[in-house]
């Protein structure tokens, strides 16, 4: 089986109007720029995204919302996006918001085969309306549900023609929970290698879990947030 | 009257030795530049790093570096990356010795809300849910009132809860609290700020006992 | 009959092209050796090695790269290393395309006896019962009968379970066998052995439809 | 905080009777050698020791069962022990047989603050007796509970000063899951390294989890089934 593909567009095939994607990333950092310009591209629409954010306004999944491509947004930090605001607002984009940990845990354990799991996260909060709660060591916690996508799409730092990655620093993230929990997972990656390139012992996600695999055109690495301090 | 440093240089003094530390954005983020020296401390963003050091020198960001607030970030010897599952692992399974962040209103029993105002626009609790359910040691940073001048300590929270019972001390621009349950102890006051101020800017139960001293840098 | 090589030699073409699969101690060890050329296939061992690769080389041994039976094994290029818990939520997540493990007994719904015989030393389930709760594609490698010559094949398991409603196909040393849910469905029979001397063996419901053909290599 | 100790005597100052323990190690591959000579030595009794396998007859935990110390295993498979198979036939050892799957995920699940989880493991087995069953996408399910340990003895590769954990190939196994679930965590390694020694981005436990750590004297890693094949 071939899990390359040619570019971002060859690898989001049967992407379809209506589905539920994961995409990972944290802010701009990490994020799979080249399939979500594919997506633009595409005019999918209907789409509930599961990503921690969603993007700025002309970048990340911004491009998405621009677009009006997205129905639904599952995400667990939405600040920095007058689109998504002005969308939101108006009642055109749906919103569930979600602890960031409840939102990593719950993509691992669609991944996992866990169907639901205790977190005492939200307890207390609107968060756990509607959810059971069940004391444990005498501390009250909810029951959360496993979350799974139809595609999965990651990137990543390098990766092999099996579907074996690694990522880089803090553009990790959500990225290896959310590659585990998509019936399919496609993986953008930096530098695409051969087999054997990549220590089998540094493997961050294993290729059985990644169907479709592409070395991005380009990579903007947009930075949000750029601090510095003087060489003083 | 504290400023925003010096709420964080009062926080630094609550770092123990060893500790493990999540700071939130906000005044919490200032607290890594008041660590006392001789105090090893490691800080964690909860985005997937643990050793965090200080933002980088001009030319030298990294794109694939960055801080929960978004910021560009370096890593100190030692530093350890984690995926967003196993940051929230250590948060939740309570491996993490200090928790600060900001708030709108912490109320007597440790309630915090932080998260959300209603009619205004909802930006998300991010990891706040998380931390503050699982923390056993959280403090809260924060203004003592609002702009309109209306007590941010609380009898009971007002808007829309973050955790119950959760925040253990609070350290304002005007105080340092302790959450007692059905109360807050006066622990220390901001130089030339008077316990009868205090107590006018606080509409939750204070408890004063003996003399409140000035908190000391 | 078919010897142990040969029923994991018949299950190897069960194997399709780019599949993950995680064989079990015993007979399923052996399909390895069989996988027919042309089809590439990565193999999983639940103590968390992917892409393993033939025993090593004498004087290559290495005690730290080990499979499910402890045996000393190498890595494949492209292999990845993983914990316990990743491991597993390969197979409870349903990433593994194809288990097949031994078994004791197995009957015509699907439930399968490999661990515990009541009276005897219990040595323990180890990944067989996360296998089996999870595996969408189940086979099981084993004898047609046990040594007293009772059938293995039955109506009802009488051990203690190790999952339930799960084997999805039977290759004994005398048959190929589909779980149909209220019987078994013969596919094949071994070379030489005629369905008379396999009705023989078998106490579950057998459905056999028209001419049986003979497993061919 | 110094985490670094002389050797496996001082790392396992504070461990007692009736404690319980975690251990890593598959088999006999990573496990903590120096940490099961200096218990034997300890002389402590009345141990419940959770880890994957028993050790054989005159090594790994088997060593701290010809020495009477483990009142209890917590184990999902233990076939490879003469001296456990006595001590559970007469009644002498309590054992708690558990799928190799739902052990490793109730250490992670308690060192995650995961108290219970559903898993499809064991159901319809004598394992479900007692726990609670649920569906969930039409397949029952049972619920499990986290698990956690007085003191978790994991074996790594390298580490440096602060806890930080590299494993080597299929020894990593148990260990990092365990690293996690202990109120404390000894681990020991072959190679003890200063901060900065080892890449942020290829720690497989990062520091945090780890209490004390320390270089152990000498790895016999006893190879349990040594299986070749020829040149030729």
């Amino acid at each position: 089986m071939n899990k390359v593909c040619a570019n971002a567009g060859a690898a989001i095939v049967g992407i379809s109007n209506e589905m539920t994607l994961m995409l990972g990333g944290f802010g701009l950092c990490g994020i799979p720029e080249n399939c979500i310009a594919a997506l633009v591209k595409s005019g999918v629409t209907g789409l509930t995204c599961i990503s921690n954010n969603a993007g700025v306004d002309d970048f990340g999944l911004g491009l998405l919302l621009q677009n009006r491509q997205i129905r639904k947004m599952i995400a667990s930090y939405v600040g920095e996006n007058a689109e998504f605001e002005r969308q939101m607002l108006s009642g055109e984009l749906e919103v569930d918001l979600i602890p960031q940990g409840s939102l990593a845990e719950r993509c691992r354990a669609g991944g996992a085969g866990i169907p639901a799991f205790f977190t005492p996260a939200g307890y207390g909060t609107e968060i756990a309306e509607g959810k059971e709660v069940r004391e444990f060591n005498g501390k009250p916690h909810i029951l959360e549900a496993a979350l799974t996508a139809d595609f999965a799409i990651v990137k990543a730092w390098k990766g092999d023609t099996l579907g074996n990655l690694i990522y880089k620093g803090t553009a990790r993230n959500f990225n290896p929970v959310m590659a585990m929990a998509g019936k399919i997972t496609i993986a953008e990656v930096e530098e695409l290698v051969e087999p054997g390139e990549l220590d089998p012992n540094y493997i961050h996600t294993p290729g059985v879990f990644v169907q479709r695999i592409f070395q991005g055109a380009k990579f903007e690495k947009r930075i949000e947030q750029r601090t510095v301090r003087s060489r003083s | 009257m504290l400023d925003r440093n010096q709420i964080a240089q009062r926080i630094a003094q609550e770092v123990k030795n060893g500790w493990y530390v999540n700071l939130g954005i906000g005044i919490p983020t200032l607290i890594a530049n008041y660590v006392p020296e001789g105090i090893s401390v490691e800080f964690q963003s909860e985005n997937g790093i643990l050793g965090m050091g200080p933002f980088p020198f001009e030319g030298e960001e990294d794109a694939d570096l960055i801080n929960a607030g978004k910021q560009t970030i370096t890593a100190r010897p030692g530093a350890a990356i984690f995926d967003s599952a196993i940051s929230f692992a250590m948060i939740r399974g309570q491996h993490i010795n200090l928790t600060v962040l900001g708030a709108m209103e912490v109320s007597q029993n440790g309630d915090i809300a932080n998260w959300k105002i209603p009619g205004k626009l909802v930006k998300g609790m991010g990891g706040a849910m998380d931390l503050v359910a699982s923390a056993e040691n959280i403090i809260v940073a924060m203004m003592h009132t609002n702009r309109k001048g209306d007590s941010k300590i609380l009898k009971q929270c007002t808007l829309p809860l973050t955790g119950v019972g959760c925040v253990k001390k609070v350290v304002t621009n005007m105080a340092v609290l302790e959450v007692l349950g059905d109360g807050f102890r006066l622990l220390e006051r901001a130089p030339g700020v008077s316990v009868a101020e205090i107590r006018e800017a606080t509409a939750a139960r204070l408890v004063i006992e003996g003399e409140v001293p000035e908190i000391a840098f």
